[in-house]
């Protein structure tokens, strides 16, 4: 057993801050890593010590795996924490990292392997005795594409094998949309995770997507910390997760939670992981992946259970057994993803400078970003800005935290979803809990409504801001013609 | 200090003038409120009016003052007289309708030619930003009359993609 | 059962918000009032609908009894929440709602009466079978005094009989000190509670500040939430609260907390209040006082149980039982008090401008607070300007949280104690859980070294700083000459 | 740019250039510093030195910066040459002390008169603010030369309250 005392982080954002929190706190030290458009970003203002990738492109940055190794022993780190997306499923930079004796905090390589291509971990589960989708093999023509959609039926859905995260989907309802969506599907693929290859899975309608939190040590112990219902999906991306989850009676619960117990033996799991599962509304489920790192929405298993899951993660890492871990589930948690993008446009991202940004606070509020006022959120990136997770004694009084809390973000100079998430959950059915991953289309012209905001007051308060600007009055404003703005010019001119 | 404003479309008349007490006197289309401001910096305004105390953050770029309440925001634009008679023209323009990049991206695929009839709705090119691929749709019926950019073309903010002429 | 729609927070500050934060997820529309001092106080911000008192005396405004009363009928509020201090312990305020048909949340004023002269209700808890310290009559002379203090012996406390939250207290360990003490302490109740009643107790060294909070419906039901150790005291001011304590056995917190609603039930309490005890090394327990309203230390009961005990008040007051609640007592909690002083002078107050403050964040990090950025501290009011909470699933990850989140605070303009709590928490003693209320006497050697701080990278960064101010490059320097400053001035002048 | 700080009685010669590159070269002492600014704006300085990435809240006021990171604050006061010589006079001085109040309050009670012998660490007087009594102590021992203010007295911040002839 070996005490991990310096850890880099390999990713940015929001996850970097997050884990690096949980390191300062056990006093372990940590490295941060940037590309050159987030010399100014958050995650490496709070580290330690933070390490130039030098480039802006993907593949020199954060992709990077050599790059990243050599700063890692560079920097005397001793171990890598990948958090979530980038090369965080990646066996061959996990198996860069034992190569190098730098502790890898996640699964072994051949796991990754086993369950990062999604049909070579589709068969390993059927073998297993985990209940599965009808799927398809991977797919390299479109030949092969009309083939497999015709045997299995519309609708379908076409996912990169290496794919995760919501990216690299495409739903298909008829014969006609197969051929650009598979074409779509290749391109993000590649782009997104540097392979184009993608398979197809029958799509079932009407289902709730539910996965389970599980932990497993070096000793052969798998625990499970619940489940969290992912349902709430735009464009096949998590936008609200909750738990516990409204359709789980504890029969179904206890039965899904020990087949994910035995998914995670059957890959020989270690470190916290996720098994995905989808669920229709008559209680069958059917083993969808297995995210084999930290998951986005994973602060809200903390909040129902109390435990650091980063903490155990690292624990484990260093050879730690949960054998006497109890876990002691409790309330009700929600997270709302807050994103960078225009609901009234089609939901384009809209990056650029925040210039204003309160964060809500409060008993249960937790808001988990990498962003601070001021910052340009870059474009290059995911738009995903903070996640706000609530916690109360259940689920009708989580709702009412969260739509408090909700309005007590203010943010000016991008666009958010904020409004469009509150929407969502005040919505009659969302409060009933009776959601499905077809909630957003099916309430879609009932989110798209505008608040009729009353604009008197906003109108007076604007006019007192000119009439005091016009009397010379205004103190630096942000985004005019004054000297703020003529140093931020300046200052991208020779530093970006 | 007489000033025209412009929310959502409608156009109000607004009279400010501060008073020896140091409050507000805001007349909203003939419509008189006493306002007093206990905090007021860079990016905050604080009113109190009526018993209701109003937290705004604000920002401004010219004549446009984005506030923020809550969840709700207001882009309100404010003009004197005389930058309201120049801008007017502006205002009533109903020519040919352009499309613009709402974020910097980049031109993954054009969906219609110039001189194509589009319907409202419809989608018109693909761009991608932050590591998504984002479908631009056009918000009325009408004619492609100009295309300004190519695939593989990178845009900055607010650059014209697309010229529609309406039917 | 009168389902309650408007509440009136008959108080300022962080109470305020927090009272108005759980109003507003129940969908229960808040009046603020304020002083003129606090006319840009988050308090009146947050709130829906904010009423002016008029006047800048506390007589005149917090403590103004019929014009609160005025305000609360004029503005339709059904409810007053008293927070805590001001008239949260004021029987005659409690009547006046009970009057004029507006719910007080909180005790029959009957209760307060009873329990608000801390010598008659020592003697009703005498009579209840609850263990008492030896004290005195309340006292009026200083002969009377002279004479109570040889018949109970040094060291002494002396204390306002109206008083409570540390204030109108003093130690007096030899007869030389008495005078001067029994003035200064009359002169101090007289001030802050109008009263300048005190009497003494006999002052029980090496103790621990042993709290439980209770919460009591309309029907007979008591409950009691488990304890708070708030030992860690300066002048008789609380500043570090934490449960679970570490000095109770399961068989002695069992024992106490029957103690505890046995006391509760004498006095037919109603709505949430607070036992004090004091408990010194060998397990002897004495009943101090009952905190007849919202304890400021609440919050680390709430982290400790999920439960929101400001809506469990308003429910209580609305009529609901509390026959079914079930609490579920995990991990540990810690509250760090965060007061405007400099520990480096004596602790001397620091009001002024606020012109920096970061809020702490992160999982398990409560943060309450009613002041921002921006934001003048007036020097009227008490010198608290936040409470960090942490929670976490154990006392030593709590401790390690509390010290990463005290370091994530950035406070500019004002002296802060936030290195000062930083320095207690991480001594030996405090992590081992050897606390008692000598303990900042104890160390104080300890607690007074400066730390020693690497200027380099600072002086570094300041000179860069004058580098680009004598450039005119700064954006609009917040203290300088410049216009904002000017614009304070002028509006400091005009409104204030 | 020659500068010189002071930090905790102690003082430095600093010297600031602007490179091409847009990093800055500070010298301090001869021990030379190339340090990379990402971020920085009206109340915020990040640098980057040494891959240490250290994130500062400031605030100045004429020669003093007062800089904040995690829990340690910093008052570094900085001068150029010709500042410096005109000061330098005051920061050498050892006339009488001079106890300043740290706080607006009230003096509730005087607890020495003029011409009192008084020890380091002994009261002087008590100041109410924010609802608390105060002790306000001298730091060394002395004779007290003059008492500025007397009971009952309301007092801004930085009043002159006594000054102590040092022994």
């Amino acid at each position: 057993m070996k005490k991990i005392e310096k850890i880099l982080i390999a990713n940015r954002g929001e996850i970097s801050v997050r884990i690096q929190r949980t390191c300062r706190e056990l006093g372990i030290k940590t490295v941060a890593i940037f590309s050159e458009q987030d010399k100014s970003a958050f995650h490496v203002q709070y580290a330690e010590e933070s390490f130039a990738l030098g480039g802006t492109a993907l593949a020199d940055t954060y992709l990077n795996q050599d790059k990243i190794i050599e700063i890692t022993k560079k920097s005397g780190a001793d171990a890598i924490h990948p958090g979530y997306g980038f090369l965080s499923e990646n066996s061959e930079f996990a198996r860069k990292c034992v190569e190098n004796d730098i502790i890898y905090i996640g699964p072994d390589p051949d796991t990754i392997d086993l369950m990062g291509l999604k049909t070579e971990s589709r068969k390993l589960m059927e073998k297993a005795g985990v209940p599965v989708v009808p799927g398809s093999i991977p797919l390299s023509s479109i030949e092969d594409v009309k083939t497999e959609a015709k045997r299995i039926g519309f609708p379908i859905i076409i996912k990169a094998s290496a794919g995760g995260g919501g990216k690299g989907m495409r739903l298909v309802n008829v014969f006609e949309e197969l051929e650009p969506a598979f074409d779509s599907c290749r391109r993000e693929a590649q782009n997104s995770f540097g392979n184009p290859e993608v398979y197809m899975e029958k799509y079932i309608t009407n289902i709730h997507h539910i996965e389970f939190q599980v932990i497993a040590d070096h000793y052969g112990n798998v625990k499970h910390l619940y489940e969290r219902d992912c349902s709430i999906q735009r464009r096949h991306q998590k936008i609200i997760e909750e738990c516990p989850s409204t359709i789980l009676t504890d029969e179904l619960r206890e039965e899904m939670g020990e087949i994910a117990i035995l998914a995670t033996k059957a890959c020989n799991y270690k470190n916290a992981g996720t098994i995905e599962f989808i669920l229709d509304d008559t209680g069958n489920f059917y083993f969808l992946e297995m995210n084999t790192r930290l998951q986005v929405e994973h602060p809200i298993t903390e909040m129902i259970t109390g435990l650091d899951l980063v903490a155990k993660q690292i624990k484990i890492a260093q050879g730690e057994s949960i054998e006497d871990l109890v876990i002691n589930r409790r309330g009700a948690a929600i997270e709302c993803r807050i994103y960078a993008e225009d609901p009234e446009n089609n939901f384009m991202p809209s990056p650029g400078k925040l210039e204003v940004y309160t964060i809500p606070a409060g008993f249960g509020v937790r808001n988990d970003t990498g962003v601070y006022s001021g910052y340009t959120i870059p474009m290059e990136y995911d738009p995903m800005i903070s996640k706000l997770i609530v916690y109360a004694e259940d689920r009708a009084r989580a709702i009412e935290k969260m739509q408090r809390a909700l309005g007590e973000i203010h943010v000016l100079g991008i666009k958010t979803n904020i409004s469009y998430l509150r929407k969502i959950i005040l919505t009659d059915n969302f409060k009933e809990g009776k959601v499905n991953t077809q909630f957003i289309e099916e309430h879609e012209e009932e989110l798209s409504r505008r608040p009729i905001g009353y604009g008197k007051n906003a109108i007076a308060a604007a006019a007192i801001l000119k009439y005091e600007d016009m009397m010379g009055n205004l103190p630096c404003s942000k985004n005019g013609k004054g000297s703020a703005w003529k140093m931020n010019a300046r200052r991208e001119g020779v530093n970006l | 200090m007489k000033l025209v404003s412009r929310l959502g479309g409608e156009e109000n008349i607004v009279d400010v003038t501060k008073l020896d007490s140091g409050k507000y006197k805001v007349i909203i289309d003939g419509e008189e409120m006493i306002i007093d401001v206990p905090h007021i910096n860079h990016d905050k305004i604080n009113i109190l009016y009526d018993n209701k105390s109003l937290d705004y953050s604000y920002l401004k770029s010219e004549d446009m003052y984005e506030l923020n309440y809550m969840d709700k925001n207001f882009e309100i634009e404010l003009y004197d007289e005389r930058r309201f008679n120049l801008r007017k023209a502006e205002f009533s323009n109903s020519g040919p309708e352009k499309i613009k990049s709402s974020m910097p991206g980049k031109i993954v695929k054009l969906e219609v030619s110039e001189g194509d009839l589009v319907e409202a709705g419809q989608g018109i090119l693909i761009m991608e930003a932050m590591k998504m691929e984002n479908e631009v749709k056009c918000a009325k019926a009408g004619i492609i009359k100009k295309i300004y950019v190519k695939e593989g073309d990178a845009v900055e903010k607010s650059t014209v993609l697309v010229e529609i002429e309406s039917e």
